[in-house]
This record gives structure tokens, C-alpha cells and sequence, in this order.
């Protein structure tokens, strides 16, 4: 059996997103900055993603700016109010130390240039409060920046509440919802979201392309130099294919929101109630504010890439810890952050899972881990040390 | 260009020698688990010669991989082989390691010198202490 | 008749270009950074494609930057070198006026953050001289960047000549190689390029999809911040799907390029002679060192945007000035370079071919340009007054 | 989201009213081809009523639908009428012009003003020269 649990590093594009593209990559094929009919139709289909984008996000279509991905619009919200701010001389930005990598590096950029950064500690469930922001906005904060859901442990933040605090005190309010969009609602009126991320290739849409909403009065700076596309936001001929497609994949998706939501989350919980009966572990993130998708845990006494490997082996896709952070021999920055130890964090398993994704294969799936941990842990000299009682366990 | 070599895949998934040996002769623990890599080597020896080589491994698949090759490597060698197997040998013998991987291969082989420095101190038998590594550093 | 004549603002993909690409959509979608087979198959091909792109370009896989486009990659090579400059205390940077606004933006960027640009001057055919160059470098010169070709009249500059001098004097050279990838033979050995950028949708490849190769010991900056994609250079889960259809692209059309480059010159060739007696026109650009592809003459006495708009109507897509600098009112930075006062700029039309285009389609374009030009002169007051001879003819 | 309205292709593509009137009562021309734009409108008039209206324009579409469309926006009215033309009235008509393109339906109410005032001047007929636009100003 294969099974892909991996639904959080990246998706499957669906067949509405890919019929989506193919006309525009052989028919409809202009550059929306040309003239000609050719140029125009694109431009005309770059207008109606806009708009398909806009009325699901419930903003106006020229709110939108549409980038190469997640990352890219990550940096270019976090830049731009960092600019607006520096203007007038606010230079204080407030984040969690749960964010993805785009956000905290962005951040530690700007620690450079002379901005001073908080980072606020989660709970153990991955949950900030809409308190501990409040307490931490001064008056030269320019930025609150906090993700909409964690792409490790799945945590949901009260976003709602965060903006209506930052919109209060006039502070600007950015949230990643990569992870989060489209399987929480989003309405940024509503949620007073200020700028927001989105990347297409984790909603099976195509890869290498995102979105930037942005509050109209909001100056975006530039993070590339060219012609004056995106309203002079984004230069670079745009990525007309992608976009059509990731707007294709974004409506179907909001379209069917409840009941994929459903379908997911009885998957997962059934996932989490049988994982959470192998001894000595842990299920990491908020039982409750959890995305739809994510099972997360820690098994005492191994490592999490060898399951990984093994689990591939028996044709499951998964992953430990974030897969943008593989090549590094650190654990988890989030795992630590919820504060596992180190021992603990190492031996993290992340199912991440879509509404393709059956009951068969949830059955497979907690077989073949169950088996494997048990494998894995008979070979471990720490597992043999807890057992005989030379070390203690912690979970 | 996989992640490992088709060798280091074959002995993480069917790893040779892995187990413990009760009555070892010696034992060799490297690692610590706040780095995520602990491997301990248990070796049977007989006339000077490793009549028997087992490994357990807390950690990544190279680490697993890197164990149980080196426990191969030295199954039913002289101990003097054994104290000359170099972590570039193993990484060699598993048809190269990823660059950050290398340290695998380099607790395989302390592994293997502490085991055997475990039998010395044991039996008695004098040795140069330069020739093995040092247990007390932190870093892998 | 419909005709595409429009290659240089982008192209239509190619079956080639698209058959590549579709695999990875909804069968080998993994994340390269994931460690499990589906990534791990996602990320053999990011290197092969990686591997494709650096034979044609006579450079190792890993001198390659994988890009969201042309625009990025030239301002991801330039700004790589200003940082390096400074560091030297090298704060001057030397490039031509009819560069792209995706360089000279860039450019004004640094020299609001006190880098000091040399513009050369180009001479009427829009060719700089090696011995322009030459004399332009000084001590503090960090960075010569001259495009390859350029992108509205055509021009292919002595690119080589330029890169021996820098060699020599030891300035890092780039060259936007937009236009004339894979239409111009590229060896950056040879060539003594240390930086290059490409864009997949001018050769029948996938928007949104650009390339930078750098030489080996070149410390890139990164534009966007995240996880540790391509060797930390660039951020971002890599489109795949787009990264190997450009591969496949390349590899077809530097395999095809003396057969597609003959037969593309012999069409332009023709368009330029019947187009050339046209009375009171002028050929833009160099007629030797020239694109195979590119056609860029000035009709006195009308206006470029209206004379597109009538041939859209008789089906045929072209360009006047470049595509991206449309929404603006100037004429063309390039067509004012190379001497052409703003009256003439204005009346220029670009005709950029590619191989698919037939003898009938060019035809058909010489009929239809010599009425349409006709046709709007009858309507112009500036023609009724050069032709009463109240004012004098330019050209 | 065309560039153009359709209204705007049609008198581009259509032009009514193109041409010169070799004995006009009344010549008007703005802009300069330097900027990109000439518009040149003839009138007769007839009892002041504008009987017959034509243009010459060198410029983009969205220049020639302008030209076009408010020589039939003042086509048998009377001056008075043509004084009054607007070019937001223009681009309405017209249903709508890009931003960037309003300045074409100001060269449009321009030229026929200095028509105007050109029919009244050769004719030596009183006229409040604040009425009109400035002749000499560059921008357009
Ligand atoms: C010479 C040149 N450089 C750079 C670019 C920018 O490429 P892209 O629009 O793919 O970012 C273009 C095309 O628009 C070009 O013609
Ligand atoms: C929460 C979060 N933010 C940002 C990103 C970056 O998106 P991308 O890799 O598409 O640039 C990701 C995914 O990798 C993510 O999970």
C-alpha cells in the first residue's frame, strides 16, 4: 500500500488545478503586458484569479499581490511594514518562536539592521494569547507577525483576537496562513488581517507560486527590481499559468471546505486516539486547535529520520520536524519551543493528511507505525537503558 | 542523486549484526541522545581475533547504516584491524555518506576503539591511551 | 492569418516543454526536501534538471541558482556582487543605458544606497565597445553587468571581449542572457562569464521559472529568506514541475539551435529588406549582430501603440517598445539610446520571431504592416504636414 | 479587464469623422509629437452651428477614439454646446479610459476649443479668452 502523509510539505495538484493550467500553456499563452489580443486574454485571466482569490479572502481584488510563494510573500509583508515602520522610527517587531523559517530569518535580517524582536514562547499545546501580545506591544512596535496555523504541530492561534488587538493599539497585523488557508475560513475583515500569506502548492495547487494580501493604503516595498507588474509590486513577467491554476485550486478548496474539514479531521482524530496508546509517547500541538490535517507525535527512545525511512520502506510518506529544515542535525525549533527536551524532540513523526487520503490506509498507517516504533526501539541502546530501568523515561 | 547510497540503504533496512551481546568481552558507548545518535558496540573476542560483533543504534538511518557496517568490517578481523578502522573506511564501504552525515561514520568507529579499549581495561592488557578516543568530548 | 510575432515579451510552450512538466504534477509531486521516496524521486530530479542546465552552459551543477524568473535572477546577481563590492570598499558599478528595467532598477536601488553607476552610452546600432568597458573601470569597480542581447532592438553585444577584460582586471562580470538564451551560443568559460541569468518563457518553457548561474566561489546574497533550499541560495519549496520543463525546454532548443537559428534569421532577414522600403522607416539595431529572431523598425509620422492595435485586429501580435514597460508614457529608453529623438520613438514597432513561424506568416505581416502604416499616416497630421512640406522629414 | 472598452475599440477601429475639411471655418491642433500625441479637429460652421466636424491624430487608440468621438459628440450642435464639451463627458462616452490614457479626452475638449476660439478669431468675433485653454503650455 502507499500512502502519502506528507500533505503539509507539499500536495498532489488535483485534476481541477492542472485543468486549470493547460490552457494557458499552450492557447492562452501571452504575456499580460502586451497589447495585442494575446496579451490581453491573459491579462483578462490574471484579472479574474484576482478576484477569485479577493472574494474568497473577502478582500478587494487589488489587494492581492501574487508572488512565487510562500516565502517570498512572507519577506515581502514582513520588509514592507518593517520600512513603513522604520519611517517612523518604530522599530520593534513582535513574533512567536514557532514561525517558519521565512518569518524568523526575515526577522533575524532585520535584528541586523537595528530592529529589535520579541519573540514570544508558546504554551505547551503551541498556543500564544491574544495577552501575551497585548503586554508585548509598545509604542514603537511597527509589526505583529504570527502564523495563522503551525505546519509542524498543527496548532491554530486566535488570530481574530490578535488582530482586533493590533488593530486597536495601530499596529500592523501579518499572519503566514500557508498551512491555514484554505482549510480554516479566512475573511481578513473580519479577522482584522492587516497582510497575509499563501502558498498554492500546499492546497494542490502548483508550486512556485503564492500570494500576498495586502490592506489597500499599505505600501508594499519591493523585494525585486524590474517592470511594473503587480502594480508595480511583483515585477517580473507573471506567472500566468500558475496562477490561474493556484486560484482554481483555492476556490474548489474553499468550496468544499466543511466537508473536507469533516472528512480530515475524523481521519486525524482517529489517528491521534490510536497513536496515543503506544507507550511512552506524546502527541505534540493542541488537541483542540489543530489543523484539520496534522498528527504530530514524539516516541521515546528513537529517532525520527530511521522511522522515516522505515516507514517509506512500507510505502509511507511522512515526515519528522519540518521537511525545509532537513540537511540540519538540530531538532525541531518548534518541538523545542513547546518544550520537549532534545531526547524527545529527536524521535518526532509528522502525519500530515488530505481528504484523499481513506480509512484504509489510517488502518495501514497505524499498523505499520506501531510496528516500526517497536522495530526501531528493539535496536535502540536508550530504549534497552529506559526499559531496564537504567534511565528513567520521561514520556 | 537519493539522499544515501544504495548501500547504506541495504544496511539500514536489513541491518547486519544488530543485537546485543550478554557475555561481551567488551562494550563501547558513543553519543549522546540530545544529539540524536547513540551506538553502543558489543564485541566477543577470542585469541585476538573478534569472534563475534553486535551494534544497537539510537538514531538516523546513516547511523544505523555506519553501525552495522562496521561491525562487518571487523567480524572475525585481529583486534589490531579493528583499532585501524577509519571512519572514512566505513563511509567508504557504504559507497559514501551525505557531507552532514560524516559523523556517523565517526561514531562507528569510536564505538568500535572504546569496545575494544573496554576488553583491554578488562583483561588487563596494556595499551597506548592515545589510540583512543577520548570518552568525555561532547561534540559528534 | 493569425501570427505570433511577439516571441521576445514570451512564448507559447512547447509540447517538449510541457509533456516534461506534466509528470510532475500529479506523480512525481514531492518536496525535494522531504526524505521519503516521493520527495527524494522530486529532488533526483531537481538535480538532473540541474545537471541539463549546466552542460549547455559549460559550467558545474552546482554554479546553478533555480529562480522564479529572469527578474529575480538579475537582481539576485547583482545585488550578490554589491554586497561582495562593498565589503571591499568597491562601490562602483558599470552597465549600458539599454539594459532592463529589471537591471537598471536595480541599479537606481544601489545608487540611492551610495554605489556610484556608469551607464555606458551605446552607439547607434545599441553596440558598447570592449573598449568602452575598458576604460570605464576603475580601482573601486565591483561589477560590469551588459546584457547578452537586448530584448527590443535586438543588438547581441561582444559579450566574450567584455568578459576578457574583466578577467583581467579582476571585476565580476554578469550578463542578462534572457533574450539571447538559447538563441546564442553560451559557454561561460569561454565566454569568461562569472554571472547569468536566464528566463524559461522566452524559449517555449513555463513562466515563472528563471536561472542563475554564478561561478563557484561567488558568494550569492539571498533575496529572500527561509529554509535551505537550492544550497541556501533562494528560499522557497522549488517549483519542480516548472524547474524541469525549463531543463526540458533548454536542452531542446540548444540541441535545435544552428537549424532554428537559420531558419529564423532567413524570415527576419527578408521582414528587415521588404520592411526597409517602406519610405521614411529605419531599421533599429545592429543589422549583423543582430537576434536571430528580432525585427525593430520606426515609421515616421504615427504613433507605435496604435499601429499594434490595428495589426491585433488583422490577427497579428507584436510590440512596441518593450512589452513590460506598457502603462508607461515614455518611449523606449533603448530606442532614445541609440539616438532616435522621442517624435521617431514613438512610431517603433518590434517583430520577434521564433522557428514556428512560416514564409506565409511573414507575408502576410509585410502586407499588413505597409497598409496599416499607410493607413494611419492618412490619418496623422505629422505625416499631412511632412508630406506638405511644412515640416521636415527625420528620417 | 481589456485594456479598452469596447466603445473605445469601436472608434479606434471605426473612427468616425476622420479626415481634414479643406476650406474649415475653424482649425484647432494640441500636443506635440515629442509627447506622442497630436490632434488636429476641422470645423465648419454654419449659423453657429457646427455643421461639419473632422480630425487628423497621431497617438495611441485611445487618442483617436477620443478625436473621434467628441467631433460626434459636437457634430450639428451649437458652439455654445462644443464650449461645454468636457473631457470627462469624452471618456464616458467612450465608456471609460485608462488612467493613464485621460489625458488623450483632454487633448480631445482642447482641440476643439482652439477650433473655436479660431473660427471666432478669424471671424473677429468678441470672446473671453479665459474660456480657452492655454495654447503654449507643454504637458499634456
Ligand atoms: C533582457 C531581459 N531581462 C530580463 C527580463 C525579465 O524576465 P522576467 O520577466 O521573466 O522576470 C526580460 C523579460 O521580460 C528581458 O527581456
Ligand atoms: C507555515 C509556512 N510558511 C511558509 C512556508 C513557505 O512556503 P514556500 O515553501 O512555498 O515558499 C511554508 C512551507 O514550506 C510553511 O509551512
Amino acid at each position: 500500500m502507499k500512502v502519502y502523509a506528507d500533505n503539509a510539505a507539499t500536495t498532489r495538484m488535483s485534476r481541477v488545478a492542472i485543468d486549470a493550467m493547460l490552457p494557458f500553456m499552450d492557447t492562452f499563452y501571452g504575456n499580460p503586458s502586451s497589447l495585442h489580443s494575446v496579451g490581453q486574454e491573459a491579462a483578462e485571466a490574471l484579472q479574474k484569479a484576482r478576484e477569485i482569490m479577493a472574494q474568497h479572502l473577502g478582500c478587494e481584488a487589488r489587494e492581492i499581490t501574487f508572488t512565487s510563494g510562500g516565502s517570498e510573500a512572507d519577506n515581502q509583508a514582513i520588509l514592507s511594514a518593517a520600512v513603513l515602520g522604520e519611517k517612523k522610527g518604530k522599530k520593534h517587531i513582535i513574533s512567536t518562536k514557532i514561525e517558519h523559517h521565512a518569518v524568523l530569518h526575515t526577522l533575524d535580517k532585520l535584528s541586523k539592521q537595528g530592529f529589535e524582536i520579541t519573540l514570544l514562547d508558546v504554551h505547551e499545546n503551541g498556543i500564544v494569547t491574544p495577552q501575551q501580545v497585548a503586554s508585548a506591544i509598545r509604542e514603537e512596535t511597527c509589526l505583529v507577525t504570527i502564523m495563522y496555523a503551525n505546519n509542524e504541530i498543527g496548532t491554530i492561534q486566535p488570530i481574530a483576537e490578535i488582530g482586533a488587538i493590533c488593530k486597536e493599539k495601530g499596529v500592523l497585523f501579518h499572519t503566514d496562513a500557508v498551512q491555514a488557508a484554505p482549510h480554516l475560513p479566512i475573511n481578513v475583515n473580519e479577522q482584522n488581517i492587516d497582510m497575509l500569506s499563501l502558498a498554492a502548492h500546499k492546497f494542490h495547487g502548483p508550486k512556485g507560486v503564492g500570494m500576498l494580501y495586502s490592506r489597500k493604503g499599505i505600501l508594499l516595498t519591493k523585494i525585486i527590481e524590474g517592470g511594473s507588474q503587480e502594480r508595480g509590486n511583483r515585477p517580473g513577467t507573471e506567472n500566468i499559468p500558475g496562477i490561474i491554476s493556484m486560484a482554481a485550486a483555492f476556490e474548489d478548496a474553499c468550496t468544499h471546505m466543511d466537508e473536507n474539514s469533516a472528512k480530515v479531521s475524523a481521519l486525524r482524530d482517529k489517528l491521534i486516539e490510536e497513536l496515543s496508546k503506544v507507550p511512552h509517547s506524546i502527541l505534540n500541538g493542541d488537541l483542540e486547535h489543530r489543523l484539520p490535517g496534522n498528527v504530530n507525535f514524539c516516541f521515546e527512545g528513537i529517532e525520527g529520520e530511521a522511522l522515516l525511512l522505515q516507514l517509506d520502506r512500507k510505502g509511507i510518506c511522512a515526515s519528522s520536524g519540518s521537511a525545509c529544515a532537513s540537511g540540519s542535525l538540530d531538532p525541531s525549533h518548534v518541538l523545542l519551543a513547546i518544550g520537549r527536551p532534545h531526547e524527545i524532540a529527536h524521535g518526532s513523526l509528522r502525519l500530515s493528511l488530505c481528504e484523499s487520503n481513506t480509512e484504509e490506509e489510517i488502518d495501514y498507517l497505524l499498523k505499520v507505525v506501531t510496528e516500526e516504533v517497536e522495530y526501531l526501539r528493539n535496536m535502540s541502546p536508550v530504549w534497552r537503558d529506559l526499559v531496564s530501568g537504567k534511565k528513567q523515561f520521561m514520556l | 542523486m537519493a539522499l544515501y547510497s544504495e548501500k547504506v540503504m541495504d544496511y539500514f533496512m536489513n541491518p547486519r549484526n544488530v543485537g546485543v551481546i550478554e557475555d561481551a568481552d567488551g562494550v563501547g558507548e558513543v553519543g549522546n541522545a540530545k544529539c540524536g545518535d547513540i551506538m553502543k558496540i558489543y564485541l566477543k573476542i577470542k585469541d585476538d581475533i573478534i569472534d563475534d560483533a553486535k551494534f544497537e543504534t539510537f538514531g538516523c538511518g546513516s547511523a544505523i547504516a555506519s553501525s552495522s557496517m562496521a561491525t562487518e568490517m571487523i567480524k572475525g578481523k585481529p583486534l589490531a584491524h579493528a583499532l585501524q578502522l577509519t571512519n572514512k573506511a566505513v563511509a567508504e564501504a557504504l559507497e559514501g555518506l551525505p557531507a552532514h552525515k560524516m559523523h556517523c561514520s565517526v561514531l562507528a568507529e569510536e564505538a568500535i576503539k572504546i569496545a575494544v579499549k573496554d576488553y583491554y581495561d578488562k583483561n588487563r592488557i596494556a595499551y597506548d591511551p592515545n589510540q583512543f578516543p577520548d570518552l568525555d568530548h561532547e561534540e559528534h
